[in-house]
């Protein structure tokens, strides 16, 4: 389809695609994405703003409230210490939101910088590798419990068990697209100008990154948020104090033929935040690779 | 009702069916039975379009606008049901495509990819089937055919894919075979028995050509009549002849005067003995390394050994595999020789540390081929070009203002310093590359196939501004290209390479002129057009005395 | 699926279906092979097979399954002879002859003579706070004038022979053959052989998932009905298995659904589930139920000074602790006695704020008075296990309001095991307090309970409190053999306990079982017993 | 091809040290000692000292890491500090649940999965599209847990078509086996058909742009043919990665599952080990599963080759 290329003749007004405009795209791309968009605005605002939109305070115990059904003063009830579950909830969402935004930057950071290291040096690439595939080999959730063990059970240990799991594939991505970028004929050029290795890894290979990194962001940060659910589910997530969502299902559980919201309300809750947080990968990922969207030939 | 084998008329094909958008506006075309349309144009002219429209393969976000027509045979064929358009497929119409690489599924055996046209639209028993296609196969010249039945794409050369993808469209003897660019993607000794080959079965087979190129030497060579298109536009429809000695339109006669001569330009009085590059025995070799395996060791380059005068232009030629980029980029230390000396600035360069090398780097700018990825899409073009002379200690501010002069030098208005490189085209972000490489103030300009990529009018202006800049600044210039008219029309000196070997050295008009080696003179005659001179409307034959004129 | 590993695997597996399909088919004929067998949910996982060298509950049940004891408390906590027939005491009260009962006989086929029985007592001596001082009056242990006696020769009079030697609990004073008993007591015995009603399934082992026991055909039940541990040990099923379920939702629906039999310990908020349908009885068999204390490090500052341990002490409310624990009422109740309610020696002595929850003026009253300066408050707080995750939350919610600030670690149980071993400063890892529960067999008098030992940092219990007057106290409880001075003895100790505030009980509440209506005769026990229940 | 794999068995190599070492080092750190744990509520330190002694965790670190790995090259991998039954029973016996889970899983997966997204693929943009990529973004979305508690209420509590818990060993029966097996496949089967009906679709679109599907079409195949012939088979390669790493993740990473379902399988085996730090236990599980990861890895690597006639053996 070599016919299609623009064929512009003068050089056309200087483009006016902002950012802004740019996320306004992707996220009226398709009805679902603008729900999705729409959801996770209020469960995030909802989390951010917690201390003043819940009712009730979602860490005080109250024993002799404890497992009460739905009602005007709780509206989804409350847990087995008396805590009002729908505050739990709103508040919850802090503590997995921090940790899948968390996870996403820091797996996504040190990927990018031991990524570009491999990509670019080559000894140092095989000995990075051989790591990054032994840490890849290493179950994910098990890795993570034994860190988890190891420092003990607080926001910064779950964040980095969760982490760490997730680096080797940031890694594996930033070196591919550093392997197939560093030959561009505009990286031979500047490198023909004589421009330093920093300068040209700052300037025309970390940008190329940046795309892929944003949907691989948000995968980690949707499989962040469950992967504390899961810890929290065997024991060793954030301490049960601290409401997650996580924590909410993991210690409602027992409870499922009681009151079977104390699990299904976070439950679904995260498969919302999860829901949309994946939806809005996707319709990043059609956004920067138009070759997705012009796929597909009439018959 | 015509007696036509394929007319269309009046086909406007629009993006997402906005008739603002047009990409073909209204082409009217017939061929007739055992006839050869050629469809001409440069790149945005809606050929390739119109011909996926005939074969019902338009992209999903193109489609033709009512009152559109395509009649084979008399039949309409938009609207036709898919299962009819299947039918017709392959049995009344065929298609082969410019990538016979890619057009090919890699996994499948090309025995099979052949034979399965055959399990579709025949009764053929399996093993009546598989005669057939060997019968095919030998058809198209192919060597060994019970081997390459059985053979994977990739192992194949080029010019064989594209003898199995011909094989593939005429199995069933179709009377319409649709050519898009069948040649473009091949050498150009490879491109003269494909264009036999064609020219042969359609005689044989008796089939009508639709076949569609931007080359008008491919044109001269295989066309009986030829319909130009220019942005979606038909500009004229002529016999070729006619077409070749009287262009109707403005926009023709620009078209064949951009096309390079295949006659060397005349010797240019030396000006300067000063050598500014020099390669003594340069050699490259690939592979016959691994701990405990060695892989296998390729000899990309030879003994190279070349010579550039300031203000001059040497072009080395080849065909793909030759050797010639690998020498380009050596030259450049993109890659590291294996031995051999690059002399460059009065230094050998070759065994320098990168940083060593680094104050060398301004001696030596590079153009590479592809205007797409050239520039980084992702920084305005000011700062493409300002990032060496940074490098070197220019201020930001000189640098700019220096940029700015650049960009009007290479024929682009300053402003274009603030412009990202996707509001260029091609031959915009061509000279924006030129410029950038300027900036430098290098002694040397390596041009790596720099306008192989540019439509034939785009690339003439890009050669004439080389040519005026080597002109203004006393620039020296290695250029390396497939194209024996482009270097005939622009080189000093030329180096014919073959496998990593230089094959042929000395002054243009010797070695294009007078070759001595048989495989200078075998491409020499494989070069389509080669007896036209198209700027002159006229063949050679007619016009000898007045060569150049 | 083009993986040759899958290939491989498949065929391997439809080879076994081929095989079992015909199998199937001839067994299909034979007797409902598994009627006769219990199916039990235990708390934990089984897994150290080695009551003495263990004070897991777990391995103690195990125990109770394979060996066999000479004395066994019955329901009124009276020692009766089990696999003693007669014992008799010299005059001078240092010489105790036991005879053992006709027809004891080990796994293996050996008789069990006297010096197994010595062998066994002897290691169960090093190992058992109890047993340590027992050992401390003996003078020696023999087999007697024939291989079916046993004789203890004490250096001085001691009172609780007999009941130690029926020690219902961790660790309880198994008999096993002289040549296993004779194994170190840091290490596992290598085999499970021992007299008692069922016989280990070695083969079918799988630790953390089951663990298989068979009926004793041979074994010689008395003939006494059986009451707690004591009387006869019949059985009545031939296989039990005891069944690991990580999931409590899981065991829930599976004894629902019929799938198992017996479920030891369900959260009590599940107990309302259970006790509607009709299909299931649920019953608690440990009248004594189970103590949840907190412990304090008197070696660490600020918990040195008994003045702020007290404060914490006073802060605390039992009911707030057993709300958020147990949740009904029915299965918990507020005890201060330290050797826990419903025995002879409880006592509410020194528990007033414990248990009127009226104590949070005299916790900050104590707080003002010794200058207590904000240092974070270490508690350890175990999340992956259920019964325990629930105090140290409450508990530092009363301890912030007293006016402390509290730094809840989160850790999993066995770390919290490893950390509390720590005598270090809370800046090298140490720790101020944590939770635990205790079955009420193993805090029910002086001598059991850890938690009243004041031998501080050599000897002591986590915690270490150095209380010489606690040891004294308990030094004359334990020579002393009149039930009215013991009871004395064990007030004043309690008393001393709560002044030095060495430990407090936050509760004592009950964990009901839960079983197949199917099942009959399940026993009121220290531990839960598998004789005597039909199915 | 022999020397190929030669080759990437030698790679392998520093690989699994890697894992080895980590993994050594990780448990080392933890606190917790196995020595407390086995002795109980009222063991003295002096009878911890003689435990720990016994169990040889005085040694110095070194020491103990190459008896380890010395054990290990002849093929010992130790006992359970714990049970004290040697570590590869406790796999052997852990083996089978997970490896059946995974097999159940995997082609139920696949069935289901791989006609899914050539379907969203071939219908591109549309609503079946959509649907179907929704479906598999809302597997990955829900917590395992969650959907095996609503498995367990449907389909065991209220309509009682399936056992609620445990396992029974295909030798025992393929009813008995399948009953039990089939509520913890569909829960893990939601999970892995977004996975690979993702992948799929995704591949499905690349492959659809490409120059041979035109030339298929241009020859007048009929659309299944296309698909089927000319483009899954292309597919095959990423899908057949995604179905390996899955088959990896799925034989090391079903704690959550196999505790729902109350199976005894591998995932377990370790949680258990790690609560417990019965050290050679995990140390034998974590390097199993990563050399289970190794090997898939090759096997995946061999299928390209197979698979893809383009890529050579380097």
């Amino acid at each position: 389809m070599t016919d299609q290329t623009t064929a512009t003749v003068a050089a056309p007004p200087r483009d006016t695609t902002t950012a802004l405009t740019r996320v306004r795209e992707i996220v009226t791309s398709s009805p679902i994405v603008l729900l999705a968009t729409v959801l996770l605005a209020i469960v995030v605002l909802s989390a951010i703003f917690a201390t003043w939109v819940v009712p009730h305070d979602p860490v005080r115990l109250t024993p002799s409230e404890r497992l009460k059904p739905p009602s005007d003063t709780y509206w989804l009830g409350t847990d087995a210490f008396g805590r009002d579950l729908f505050s739990r909830i709103v508040t919850g969402g802090r503590i997995s939101l921090v940790v899948g935004v968390g996870a996403a930057i820091a797996a996504v950071f040190a990927g990018l910088v031991l990524g570009l290291l491999a990509g670019y040096i080559r000894w140092l690439d095989a000995v990075l590798m051989r790591m990054v595939d032994g840490l890849m080999a290493i179950p994910n959730v098990l890795l993570a419990i034994a860190i988890v063990s190891l420092w003990g059970a607080s926001l910064w240990t779950v964040l980095v068990a969760i982490t760490i799991p997730e680096v080797p594939r940031v890694v594996r991505l930033v070196r591919s697209v550093v392997l197939s970028a560093r030959e561009e004929p505009y990286v031979e050029a500047a490198i023909a100008a004589g421009s330093s290795t920093w300068l040209i890894m700052r300037r025309h290979l970390v940008p190329n990154t940046v795309a892929p990194l944003i949907i691989q962001g948000t995968y980690i940060c949707a499989s962040a948020i469950l992967t504390e659910a899961i810890l929290s589910f065997l024991g060793a997530g954030i301490n049960p104090e601290t409401p997650s969502w996580g924590n909410i299902m993991a210690e409602g559980r027992i409870y499922f033929q009681i009151n079977p919201g104390i699990v299904l309300w976070p439950g679904l809750i995260v498969s919302v935040a999860i829901l949309s947080i994946n939806l809005l990968g996707d319709a990043v990922r059609d956004a920067l690779d138009p070759r997705m969207a012009q796929r597909g030939i009439d018959r | 009702m015509s007696d036509s084998l394929l007319e269309i008329s009046n086909l406007r094909i629009a993006l997402n069916g906005d008739s603002d958008k047009q990409v073909v506006k209204g082409l009217n075309l017939k061929i007739q039975p055992g006839q050869t349309m050629c469809l001409v144009g440069e790149s945005g002219s809606g050929k390739s379009l119109s011909a996926l429209a005939t074969m019902g393969l338009l992209p999903k976000v193109l489609s033709p606008l009512e009152g559109s027509s395509i009649r084979l045979k008399g039949e309409e064929l938009l609207g036709a049901s898919p299962g009819r358009m299947r039918n017709l497929r392959a049995t009344a119409m065929s298609m082969i495509f410019q990538e016979p690489m890619t057009a090919l599924n890699p996994v499948a055996r090309v025995g099979q990819q052949i034979e399965e046209v055959l399990e579709f639209h025949s009764d053929l028993g399996q093993s009546e089937r598989r005669r057939k296609t060997l019968e095919m196969m030998d058809a198209v010249h192919l060597p060994d055919i019970e081997k390459l039945y059985r053979s994977f794409p990739h192992q194949l050369s080029g010019g064989q894919r594209q003898r199995i993808m011909i094989a593939m469209a005429l199995i069933m003897r179709p009377q319409l075979l649709i050519a898009d660019e069948p040649t473009t993607a091949l050498d150009v000794t490879t491109q003269a028995q494909i264009l036999t080959l064609i020219r042969e079965l359609r005689e044989q087979q008796g089939s009508a050509v639709l076949f569609i190129t931007h080359d008008m030497g491919v044109v001269s060579e295989i066309a009986d009549d030829v319909t130009v298109l220019k942005l979606g536009e038909v500009m004229e429809t002529q016999n070729v002849d006619n077409l070749l000695r009287h262009p109707q339109t403005d926009y023709t006669r620009d078209l064949l005067r951009s096309v390079p001569s295949q006659v060397p330009r005349p010797p240019r009085s030396d000006r300067s003995e000063k050598i500014v590059l020099k390669t003594d025995d340069l050699c490259k070799t690939y592979g016959g390394t691994g701990l405990i395996f060695k892989s296998r060791e390729v000899k990309a380059a030879q003994d190279v050994s070349l010579k550039l005068m300031q203000g001059r232009t040497l072009g080395i030629v080849g065909e793909s595999g030759s050797g010639k980029s690998t020498v380009a980029r050596c030259i450049m230390r993109l890659i590291d020789p294996t031995s051999g000396s690059i002399t460059v600035g009065g230094q050998d360069i070759a065994t320098l540390s990168q940083k060593e090398l680094k104050p060398q780097r301004k001696n030596i700018q590079i153009v590479f081929q592809d205007p797409m990825r050239s520039l980084n899409p992702r920084i305005e073009v000011g700062q493409s070009i300002i990032e060496g002379p940074l490098n070197f200690g220019v201020s930001q501010e000189a640098a700019m203002a220096r940029a700015r002069e650049l960009l009007e030098l290479v024929g682009l208005p300053a402003s274009a310093v603030d412009r990202f490189p996707h509001q260029f085209s091609g031959g915009q972000r061509q000279r924006i590359a030129i410029a950038r490489a300027l900036a430098m103030d290098p002694d040397v300009l390596v041009a790596d196939e720099a306008v192989s990529a540019l439509d034939v009018s785009v690339q003439a202006q890009v050669l004439d501004l080389l040519a005026e800049l080597q002109e203004r600044l006393g620039l020296g210039i290695l250029f390396i290209t497939h194209d024996l008219g482009v270097a005939a029309q622009i080189c000093d000196e030329v180096m014919v390479m073959q496998f990593g070997r230089v094959v042929e050295y000395g002054p243009a008009a010797q070695v294009l002129g007078q070759p001595q080696q048989d495989y200078t003179k075998a491409l020499i005659a494989a070069a389509p057009g080669r007896h036209w001179d198209f700027a002159n409307f006229r063949p050679f034959a007619e016009s000898a005395p007045a060569a150049g004129g | 699926m083009n993986m040759p590993l899958t290939f491989k695997n498949t065929r391997g597996l439809l080879r076994n279906a081929l095989f079992t399909a015909t199998l199937a088919g001839m067994a299909a004929m034979a007797a409902p092979v598994d009627a006769q067998t219990l199916r039990a949910v235990k708390h934990s996982a089984l897994r150290v097979l080695d009551p003495i060298m263990t004070t897991a509950y777990m391995s103690r049940n195990h125990g109770y399954m394979i060996f066999d004891t000479l004395y066994a408390l019955d329901s009124s906590l009276t020692p009766q002879p089990q696999m003693v027939a007669s014992h008799t005491v010299s005059d001078d009260g240092l010489t105790y002859t036991f005879t053992l009962r006709d027809g004891l006989m080990f796994h293996d086929g050996a008789p069990v003579t006297g010096e197994d029985v010595a062998a066994s007592i002897a290691r169960w001596g090093e190992r058992d706070g109890m047993g340590q001082v027992l050992m401390s009056f003996v003078d020696s242990m023999s087999q007697g004038a024939s291989a079916s006696e046993f004789v203890i020769q004490l250096k001085e009079p001691y009172g609780l022979v007999i009941d130690s030697l029926a020690k219902p609990s961790s660790n309880v004073p198994f008999i096993m053959p002289k040549r296993l008993a004779e194994t170190p007591s840091t290490e596992p015995i290598p085999e499970q052989i021992g007299s008692g009603p069922f016989k280990w399934v070695a083969d079918e082992f799988q630790p953390g998932v089951l663990a298989v026991y068979a009926k004793n055909e041979d074994y010689v039940p008395r003939d006494e009905p059986a009451s707690w541990a004591s009387g006869g040990k019949v059985v009545n099923v031939d296989r039990v298995e005891w069944v690991v379920m990580p999931d409590d939702q899981t065991a829930l629906n599976a004894l629902q659904a019929g799938e198992i039999d017996y479920w030891e310990s369900p959260p009590s908020d599940l107990l309302p589930i259970l006790e509607l349908n009709e299909e299931i009885t649920v019953r608690n068999l440990n009248a004594l139920g189970f103590q949840t204390i907190m412990r304090p490090n008197t070696l660490n500052a600020p918990m040195d000074d008994v003045r702020i341990r007290s404060a914490a002490i006073a802060s605390v409310y039992q009911k707030d602790v057993l709300d958020a624990l147990v949740g009904n009422p029915k299965y918990y109740s507020l005890c201060g006695a330290m050797f826990v309610c419903g025995t002879p020696l409880a006592s509410d002595i020194g528990s007033e704020t414990l248990i009127e929850g009226n104590g949070m003026e005299k916790a900050k009253a104590l707080l003002a008075e010794a200058g207590y300066d904000g240092t974070p408050i270490v508690i350890m707080h175990p999340t992956d296990v259920g019964t325990l995750r629930t105090q140290p939350v409450v508990v530092a919610q009363a301890m912030r309001d007293a006016g402390f600030v509290v730094d809840l670690q989160a850790m999993d149980w066995q770390t919290l095991v490893g950390k509390r071993a720590s005598q270090a400063s809370i800046a090298d890892g140490g720790w101020h307090m944590f939770m635990t529960n205790w079955v009420g067999a193993d805090v029910f008098n002086p001598l059991v309970n850890n938690m009243v030992n004041g031998k501080g940092p050599e000897g002591g219990w986590f915690g270490w409190p150095d209380v010489p007057k606690l040891e004294d106290l308990r030094t004359a409880y334990a020579t002393e053999t009149d039930l009215a001075k013991q009871i004395e003895l064990a007030a004043e100790i309690q008393k001393v306990a709560y002044e030095e505030a060495v430990y407090a009980p936050i509760g004592q509440y009950f964990v009901p079982t839960a079983w197949s209506s199917e099942l009959d005769g399940v026993l009121d026990a220290p531990a839960p017993l598998f004789w005597n229940i039909t199915k | 091809m022999i020397g190929y794999i030669f080759q990437r068995i030698l790679a392998a190599v520093p690989v699994m040290g890697f894992v080895a070492l980590f993994v050594f080092l990780l448990l080392r750190l933890t606190p917790g000692d196995p020595a407390a744990i086995i002795a109980g509520d009222t063991a003295t330190p002096a009878q911890l000292e003689a435990i720990r002694d016994s169990l040889g965790l005085n040694d110095p670190m070194l020491v103990q890491f190459f008896t380890w790995i010395g054990r290990l090259l002849q093929g010992d991998f130790g006992t359970s500090i714990l049970s004290g039954k040697p570590v590869i029973e406790l796999i052997e016996a852990r083996m089978e649940p997970t490896i059946s889970l995974a097999l159940t899983t995997i082609t139920l997966s696949v069935v289901i999965a791989v006609p899914l997204g050539v379907i969203a693929a071939w219908k591109h943009g549309t609503l079946i599209d959509r649907f179907v990529m929704l479906l598999s973004v809302l597997g990955f979305s829900i917590p395992v847990f969650v959907i095996g508690y609503l498995m367990i209420s449907l389909f065991s509590m209220e309509l009682k078509w399936f056992p609620v818990q445990g396992f029974r060993p295909i030798g025992d029966g393929v009813g008995d086996f399948l009953e039990r097996i089939a509520l913890p496949t569909f829960t893990l089967t939601l999970l892995y058909i977004a996975l690979i009906a993702r992948i799929t679709r995704t591949s499905m679109l690349e492959i659809l742009g490409d120059d041979y599907i035109r030339t298929a079409r241009a020859k007048g195949l009929p659309e299944s043919r296309v698909l089927m012939r000319h483009a899954l088979r292309n597919c095959s390669v990423p899908i057949i990665t995604v179905i390996g790493i899955g088959f990896a993740l799925i034989i090391s990473g079903v704690v959550v599952t196999e505790s729902v379902f109350n199976l005894p399988g591998l995932g377990r085996l370790t949680v258990d080990a790690v609560l417990a730090r019965d050290y050679p236990v995990i140390q034998a599980v974590i390097l199993l599963a990563s050399l289970i990861y190794v090997v898939i890895n090759l096997l995946i690597d061999i299928a390209y080759v197979l698979l893809d006639p383009r890529i050579r053996y380097s």
